[in-house]
């Protein structure tokens, strides 16, 4: 579901053939057909934005047959924990959960909390951002006490039990209510359903592949979360064949999310300090708070370790590790905030590395008017982007929003240095490092971004020496000695660097459990912490295939530690035995008196089934020897998420920011506390029960061709990709076709309150309209590879997308807006801003459109959820950076 | 792995892989009624064929590639043949003493010779490669065969016109002496080869995957020898005067009337393919091009008897007709390769009626 | 060795009755479409190899084939055909949905009749449908679910040079630039080749063709270069599924046969072999496929013959046409008296 | 003995003395083909390099002749890929050696309509000033609450998906450092 694996994930695909051909079944949910789908046994169309609905279903369907894997769920999932009496559920708030501030669009998560213990109470929440749990990196906020024991009932009867709990909360989710809201029918459901539980179990595993298809959603982290449940209660994860696959975009989108280059997060998943953080004590207890099982008590040790790599000498525990160097997060500052920022000339500088926001990031209108009103820009790239051009071919020219001559932002345009011409490691999508050896010298100005970041520190250094400026001690002290081949740092240096070393013996660690908290080790990364054990490269292992087991340990190097498989003790049930002998992975070998197995256990090596912590023991001591997930703070996998979720401890069916339809579960018609920018130039078409939403009747999605690459630099340039995917296309059923008079072949586009799109017509059966509710919905598809220069050109698709995000993860709800499809090119130059503004008349829109975002029940719905200093009733005119 | 036969010295990228082996399509649920006979898959309605509406195609798109070749090896057709026959009527005419009508003929197939040289040279992809053409001698390549009939046949019609063509002050000299002494042989030898130069090209269109040249590789001979023939004839009858021109107008009338004949057969095959003869602009060439042979043709066996100029009128009527005859031919080729129908629907009938047990057609 | 089927039938051993003694084993492809995921990476992977240039940036509205056919610069070429026909069992997710009639025909008829249009019938590469006015289409009862479209397939299919045993291309070339390797295999030799287009006409599945600009006829050469130095073909290698599986002929047929065993057997009765039976009217190609459906749905000839089949006739037919020119001119001079 | 090797090079010839009497095989092999192998036999290094295109990490190796790249194909021995690629990844070798590449460092000025040429330490020595000049315009010591943030709004960041790890390590470091937070990726898009 959400994944389309065989096109963006060709060469993966051939596992899911392998599976195939030892009698897997396949079942492929998507919106259109894809190729995919024409190797599946069964597609399912459903509408986009309605996964959580169809998965709701499913787990209904599991919990009123009773067909959970009841000895894995009783033993490894939070299901018998009782929740506290303060705990309302969707069912009796009509779509909200129990700490809802319609005045901040916020939760206060405090009654989500177990029954026996005490979450951290917040004093109210000021604004949305104290909420929100990009704060809290992955361990999320602190459940304390949870080593202790929980209240529960093993029989998961008890009605505030969070097994009771799940039951209710999805039992209207009914195959009847699947096939009004997703367009699914009622047998195709079950179909799956049938399927997905029938192959699950002992003997059985199923697994689930996701992609972007479902995390840009305004719920996106509930979609996976629905998906984790089901195979929580089927018990598929941590077992071999189970478990839930991410397949991600880029070479190292992973690696780049482990050593973050985003805003709230510091390597291996340490939260960003922010403003409540008085000091390193405080920051520690917020992540490992005292009392709480599992890994992240250690955090100490993790965070200090990477402040001493860091800062090096300068860092020591009289000055606490120069935790005070670090910069405070206070809010949301993801890259949407930023852009807008932008526009409003709140920033000066922009890097642009390897990436091509000016096409690849939603809503690129407001992309190039951000770039086109900063001081200076710096693109990296390997070949000249929209994103350096924007200045003379961006869109905007044309309608006169960008002049060059009155545009002030001066442009760096550095070559890059291609993956082959520079040494050092991607983490693919199952967080296997590899390295990669330098075969060529980079050409001409050709750098990488190693060289340029190592040459700008050292540059800034010298050009900051001896300044008594406190603010510039952080670059001075910044430990920046890294081994040089010629003017190139050594890429294995800082591999080793992040692997950790043991300051005592100058020698790398050998994994996280070697850190300590005293100054005396320092670790670039804790969870990449083995990957230079012994001073290896681990990630540049090579063993062939043909020589060694099924789960090839010796080829590259996966975190942690790696091991293949997370959770992987799981895979035995509690007494440590496998599930079944066809399904075994890891089992607890009582001669040796430790675990062992196909994998690398994901467990203390010698800790026995049966140990039970004594009394008052934490962190790793405090897991027991059923204890599966490590990582939790209570070390149970979360059916129920007692913290750590802005929207909710359970995922709840919401429609679509933009949707051409009512929620028919809830009076809540989308997620209450989505991340809405209400501004001029960031207009939403109307939904449900705003009026006019019928100006933009159609659900539109857009995603990836096999023959092309994201926002196409790496693809559209290149003669042999382009020429298979040449032009721009917008897919449309049949049906939709003879309705709107749109011909093979020939021209249409598409339309929002944002932008409107040229494209070539594709008639074809592999879209089909759906029946939603009574109604005929239809839906329109589009790849959005193409900008305005390479080889092949076209239209910027992501123009057509608004910026709404999910308050988890900031990621914006891209896979689903509403618009509507028009035969015939799109009016040019200014034209085309009259013509945009008559769909905005005609739909009534405003810079409010879409931002009351409560509309449950009939107590006050609270404000608009306005960007702060806009009048709510502006209409959206020509955004600011226009002459 | 027995796939590993030691052709290989890197393991195959499908070695110990089982993906080959993926069980599609969806599991025993519409039970076996839904899956469908190897042979006709769901065809059972294409396979009863001719109906050309019928047939299917991939998007329209051409099974065969077109020829590359253009008007140029069509004009060699023509020049080739040309050059043939008023060979042989050089030959003639130098053993029987029509001084006149031996030395047009000779200088024409010498003419014609050195148009064939030019329109092949200049046909080829890399023209400054055509000597590769004497790298093999292939049986099984007309071209080849042809290559090396026209190399026996050239050099003797050279000689033979070069003869007709010595200044007198050469004439005299010992060199020039020896040329006209050879000029008979050479005349006589180059003859003697000259029915294979004119015959040859049908096989070289007939031995392509072309459905309409192929299919017609019994009556193409005919044709164009008969075409051949008539156009020689009826240059022998514009370059000679009538008096000399009787065996010329004889060779016109008989080969016109092979042509004729053997072009309307053509018309007559059975089946699809006769269509790119009998439509569009194949069709439009060849019925000018009857209409001149035969008007011509009539005239020589009458009029071109007693006025020169009725003579030269023929000639060039017989002329232009084999011209258009050619080019005629030529397109039907290129009509049949343009349109998929021409290669699936015989192809088609013939799996039919072998499936049917009866012998497919040659 | 025997030599009476060195032109057309069964032949064993192609490699040895070109000459080649103690040669290697025949090779081949079988490309297998039932598991071609229509990614198109064997035709990037034998452009990069064989530096095949750039074919031509149309859109074809072929469904996602935007290579059209093989040809001179296109070794490889992915056919995707879209078909109301159901495949196997599998199950579309269309029953139920309120649907109208197909397109896959309309989409079929609007190329095609634009294709009449472009250059060489459309023959050549890298050319698109050309516009006369795509033609519109009515759908009756659209949406009512009246005549819904239940069943749906999407075939993919990886098109190759032959590599016949009995080779059109390779009979007619009158230079020796297409020859028959030690592998049995079918090439031209470029430093030979001089462009006279004759294989082009000579191929009874239109693989082969004359590069414009170059002159010189090209296709694939099953990577001549890396079979020498014991590497696998590049399409072969890079192919994600297998669907294209390279190894020893006979193997390769074995493997054939028992897919297709195995695919008859779980319902899909459309698979058929093509290219596999040496009795055929090219005795039997080097890369031959598993199809799921008729040929020239694909693009393929349904019964392609070698043309060489009829030679000895042809030649037969034009020696009496030579002797009955020969024959009418000596009688000419003869007939008919003086005048 | 000239007159003989000459003889032996004429096809025709071979076809009458050798076992290939039709000319269509052994008889008709050119020079340059019987000498053919692949180029990447021919490489002074091979390197172990992954795809850059999407997150599978399919293994390539890169063949390298007289330092340029001559072949990129899949590493058969990997258990990720196996050794094959899709279309992108066997597009790599037109990524890094194709025309589409830009080679020199361009600079626009403000207001500037057309890009100039600039060498690469001069472009360094820029950017430096223009990092420290937007590190101090967007400055913030506190928030209205008198709480510590020690930042710069001024400077933001986005990229790090295609890039290395050990790249991304030392982006991070620097700008937090620097007191840049606004570095964000593609992960989050």
């Amino acid at each position: 579901m959400g994944s389309n694996m065989a096109e963006a994930h060709p060469v993966g695909f051939q596992w899911v053939m392998e599976a195939k051909a030892r009698g897997a079944r396949v079942i492929h949910v998507d919106p259109r057909f894809t190729r995919t789908s024409a190797h599946a046994d069964q597609h399912v169309t459903l509408r986009v934005g309605t996964d959580i609905a169809f998965l709701g279903g499913v787990i209904n369907y599991i919990l009123s047959n009773e067909l959970d894997f009841r000895e894995y769920v009783r033993a490894y999932t939070n299901a018998p924990f009782l929740l506290s009496e303060r705990y309302r559920d969707t069912e009796d708030l009509d779509g909200l959960f129990s700490g809802y501030d319609p005045h901040t669009a916020s939760y206060d998560p405090s009654s989500w909390a177990y029954e026996s213990v005490r979450a951290e109470e917040r004093s109210g929440c000021r604004e949305k951002e104290q909420t929100d749990p990009f704060r809290h990196g992955a361990a999320g906020p602190a459940v304390e006490g949870t080593a202790a024991e929980i209240a529960s009932d093993p029989e998961l009867r008890h009605p505030r039990c969070v097994y009771q709990v799940l039951k209710r909360h999805y039992a209207r989710y009914t195959p009847e209510m699947v096939e009004r809201i997703c367009g699914v029918p009622r047998e195709q459901f079950l179909d799956v359903c049938r399927a997905w539980t029938a192959n699950s179990g002992r003997e059985r595993t199923a697994a689930l592949v996701y992609s972007v298809g479902w995390t840009q959603h305004s719920v996106g982290a509930q979609y996976i979360r629905a998906g984790a449940i089901v195979q929580l209660l089927l018990g598929n994860i941590g077992r071999p064949g189970g478990g839930i696959y991410a397949l991600r975009g880029h070479a190292s989108i992973q690696g780049s999310t482990d050593i973050p280059t985003l805003f709230n997060l510091l390597p291996g998943y340490l939260p960003m300090p922010d403003t409540t953080h008085e000091d390193l004590a405080g920051y520690v207890e917020a992540i490992g708070p005292r009392h709480t099982k599992g890994y992240w008590r250690n955090a100490d040790a993790y965070t200090v370790s990477l402040l001493k790599e860091y800062f090096g000498d300068a860092a020591t525990a009289e000055n606490d590790y120069c935790f005070d160097y670090l910069p405070r997060i206070n809010g949301d500052h993801g890259t949407y905030r930023t852009v807008m920022d932008m526009v409003e000339g709140k920033v000066s500088g922009y890097f642009v590395l390897g990436q091509n926001p000016a096409v690849g990031s939603a809503h690129g209108k407001l992309q190039r008017l951000g770039m086109a009103n900063l001081d200076w820009v710096v693109v990296r790239d390997l070949t000249m982007i929209e994103s350096a051009t924007f200045w003379k071919d961006a869109p905007e020219i044309e309608t006169g929003e960008i002049a060059t001559e009155r545009c002030r932002t001066e442009v760096f345009f550095f070559p890059a240095a291609s993956h082959v011409e520079k040494s050092g490691t991607f983490t693919q999508t199952q967080r296997m490092l590899q390295w990669r050896d330098q075969a060529v010298e980079p050409p001409g100005d050709c750098r990488s971004e190693l060289w340029f970041f190592y040459h700008l520190g050292r540059r800034l250094k010298e050009r900051l020496a001896g300044s008594a400026d406190e603010r510039d001690r952080p670059v001075l002290d910044l430990a920046w000695d890294y081994r040089m081949e010629g003017d190139e740092p050594d890429g294995a240096d800082v591999l080793r660097h992040i692997n950790g070393i043991d300051l005592r013996t100058g020698r790398t660690v050998n994994g996280y459990s070697d850190l300590k908290a005293d100054g005396s080790t320092a670790c670039g990364c804790w969870i990449y912490s083995g990957v230079y054990a012994d001073e290896v490269n681990q990630s540049r292992r090579r063993k062939s295939r043909f020589e060694q087991g099924p789960y090839e340990a010796e080829w590259g190097w996966t975190w942690p530690l790696n091991r293949r498989v997370l959770y992987n003790r799981a895979s035995a049930d509690p007494e440590g035995r496998p599930w079944s002998e066809r399904k075994a992975l890891v089992w607890w070998d009582e001669e040796k008196g430790e675990w062992t197995g196909h994998d690398i256990p994901d467990f203390e090596l010698t800790k026995p089934p049966h140990y039970r912590p004594p009394e008052g023991a934490e962190g790793p001591e405090g897991l027991g020897g059923d204890d599966a997930f490590i990582m939790m703070t209570d070390g149970k996998a979360w059916l129920f998420a007692p913290s750590g979720l802005a929207d909710g401890p359970l995922p709840t069916h919401y429609e679509p920011h933009e949707s051409p339809v009512r929620n028919l579960l809830y009076g809540q018609q989308g997620s209450p506390v989505r991340k809405v920018y209400g501004r001029p130039d960031n207009p939403s078409n109307p939904a449900p029960p705003e009026a006019h939403h019928e100006v933009f009747p159609y659900v539109f999605t857009a995603s990836r061709l096999t023959e092309h690459h994201t926002a196409g630099g790496m693809s559209r340039q290149l003669p042999y990709l382009a020429e298979l995917q040449p032009e721009l296309t917008v897919e449309v059923s049949p049906e939709l076709a003879a309705l709107r008079g749109l011909v093979h072949l020939d021209w249409a586009h598409v339309v929002t309150s944002r932008a409107a799109v040229d494209a070539r017509v594709m008639v074809t059966d592999r879209l089909a309209p759906l029946r939603i509710d009574g109604r005929t919905v239809h839906q329109v598809w589009m790849p959005y590879h193409w900008g305005h220069t390479g080889l092949v050109s076209g239209d910027v698709v992501n123009d057509l997308i608004g910026v709404v995000a999910d308050p988890n993860v900031l990621i914006q709800e891209s896979k689903v807006l509403t618009c509507d499809i028009r035969p015939g090119r799109r009016p040019r130059g200014p034209a085309l801003l009259e013509y945009l503004q008559g769909y905005r008349d005609r739909a009534g829109i405003t810079p409010r459109t879409g931002t009351r975002i409560m509309t449950a029940g009939d107590d006050d719905p609270g404000p608009p959820h306005m960007e702060p200093g806009q009048d709510p009733d502006q209409d959206p005119a020509p955004p600011e950076g226009s002459p | 792995m027995s796939q590993d036969d030691g052709i290989l010295r890197e393991p195959r990228s499908d070695a110990g892989a089982a993906d080959t082996g993926a069980r599609p399509f969806g599991t025993d649920r519409h039970g076996p009624g839904k899956g469908r006979g190897g042979d006709g898959g769901d065809g059972g309605r294409e396979r009863s064929m001719v109906p050309r509406a019928e047939f299917r195609s991939y998007y329209g798109r051409p099974v065969l590639k077109p020829p590359v070749w253009d008007w140029k090896i069509a004009g060699y057709l023509f020049t080739g043949g040309l050059s043939a026959s008023a060979a042989l009527l050089a030959a003639g005419a130098d053993l029987t003493g029509r001084p006149a009508l031996r030395r047009g003929c000779r200088l024409g197939s010498s003419a014609g010779l050195l148009a064939s040289m030019y329109l092949l040279v200049a046909d080829l992809g890399r023209p400054e490669r055509f000597h590769h053409m004497l790298r093999v001698a292939k049986p099984s390549s007309p071209m080849s065969i042809g290559t090396w009939i026209l190399v026996a046949y050239g050099p003797g019609t050279v000689l033979a016109s070069a003869a007709e063509l010595l200044p007198a002050s050469v004439r005299a000299t010992l060199p020039g002496r020896l040329v006209r002494l050879a000029a008979r042989p050479a005349g006589l030898a180059s003859a003697v080869v000259a029915p294979a130069v004119a015959s040859y090209t049908a096989v070289l269109l007939s031995q392509t995957a072309v459905p309409a040249w192929h299919e017609a590789h019994r009556h193409l001979p005919f044709l164009f020898t008969g075409s051949a023939a008539a156009a020689g004839g009826g240059f022998g009858m514009v370059v000679a005067p009538v008096a000399e021109a009787g065996p010329a107008r004889r060779l016109a009338a008989a080969g016109a009337a092979a042509e004729l004949v053997t072009s309307r057969l053509i018309d007559r095959r059975p089946g699809l393919v006769t269509e790119a003869f009998t439509t569009g602009r194949a069709h439009r060439l060849r019925r000018a091009s009857e209409c001149l042979t035969l008007g011509g043709a009539a005239v020589a066996a009458t009029l071109a008897r007693r006025s020169r100029t009725a003579a030269a009128a023929a000639g060039l009527a017989l002329l232009a007709g084999s011209v258009l005859q050619r080019f005629g031919t030529f397109e039907a080729g290129v009509a049949s390769t343009r349109d998929p129908a021409y290669v699936v629907v015989p192809q088609r009938e013939r799996l039919r009626r072998a499936a049917a047990g009866g012998e497919s057609p040659v | 060795m025997t030599r009476e089927n060195s032109f057309y039938g069964p032949l064993d051993d192609p490699a040895a009755d070109a000459g080649h003694t103690d040669h290697p084993p025949r090779v081949g492809f079988f490309t297998d479409t039932s598991v071609c995921i229509g990614c198109k990476a064997c035709e990037v992977a034998c452009k990069e190899w064989n530096l095949v240039p750039e074919d031509g940036l149309d859109l074809t509205g072929m469904s996602y084939d935007n290579t059209g056919m093989l040809g001179a610069s296109s070794w490889r070429h992915v056919a995707f055909v879209e078909q109301q026909l159901p495949l196997g069992r599998q199950e579309t997710g269309l029953p139920d949905l309120p649907t109208g009639p197909s397109v896959t025909g309309v989409q079929q008829e609007v190329v095609a009749e634009g294709m009449r249009h472009a250059e060489r019938g459309g023959a050549q590469l890298g050319t698109g449908p050309v516009d006369v006015g795509f033609p519109s289409f009515e759908l009756p009862g659209a949406t009512t679910g009246a005549e819904g479209r239940t069943d749906f397939r999407w075939l993919m299919s990886s098109d190759v040079c032959k590599h016949c045993t009995h080779a059109g291309c390779l009979d007619v070339c009158p230079t020796g630039a297409l020859f028959r390797t030690e592998f049995s295999t079918v090439v031209v030799q470029q430093d030979i080749c001089n462009g006279c287009g004759y294989c082009v006409s000579g191929c009874p599945y239109g693989v082969i063709d004359r590069r414009p600009d170059d002159g010189r006829a090209w296709k694939c050469t099953l990577c001549y270069d890396r079979l020498r130095g014991g590497l696998e073909p590049a399409c072969a290698k890079a192919c994600p599924t297998d669907s294209i599986q390279f190894g020893v002929l006979d193997e390769l047929r074995e493997r054939a046969d028992r897919r297709l065993e195995q695919l008859h057997g779980l319902g899909v009765g459309e698979a058929r072999l093509y290219g596999r039976d040496p009795d055929d009217g090219v005795g039997g190609d080097g890369a031959f496929f598993l199809l799921l459906d008729e040929p020239e749905v694909y693009g393929l000839p349904p019964d392609p013959v070698v043309p060489t089949r009829d030679l000895p006739e042809m030649w037969k037919y034009a020696g009496v046409a030579a002797s009955a020119l020969l024959t009418a001119a000596v009688a000419v001079f003869v007939g008919g008296g003086r005048r | 003995m000239g007159v003989r090797r000459w003889l032996d090079a004429w096809p025709v010839y071979r076809q009458l003395t050798g076992t290939d009497p039709l000319g269509r095989g052994r008889a008709a092999r050119s020079a340059r083909s019987a000498g053919l192998v692949p180029r990447t036999d021919e490489a002074d290094r091979v390197a172990d390099s992954v795809c850059p295109f999407c997150a599978v990490g399919c293994a390539q190796r890169v063949y390298v002749k007289d330092g340029r790249v001559t072949q990129i194909e899949g590493n058969p021995d990997s258990p990720v890929s196996r050794g094959r690629l899709c279309p992108k990844g066997s597009a790599s070798k037109q990524l890094v050696t194709g025309p589409q590449r830009e080679l020199k460092v361009r600079y626009r000025p403000p207001y500037g309509t057309e890009w100039q040429d600039l060498d690469l330490d001069t472009a360094m020595d820029m950017v430096v000033d223009r990092v420290l000049d937007a590190r101090e315009k967007g400055w913030q010591e506190t928030d209205r609450d008198g709480r510590r943030l020690r930042r710069t709004m001024g400077i933001a960041s986005l990229g790090g998906a295609t890039l290395d790890n050990e790249e991304n390590y030392l982006i991070k470091k620097l700008f937090t450092a620097l007191g840049a937070l606004q570095v964000e990726n593609q992960a989050r898009i």
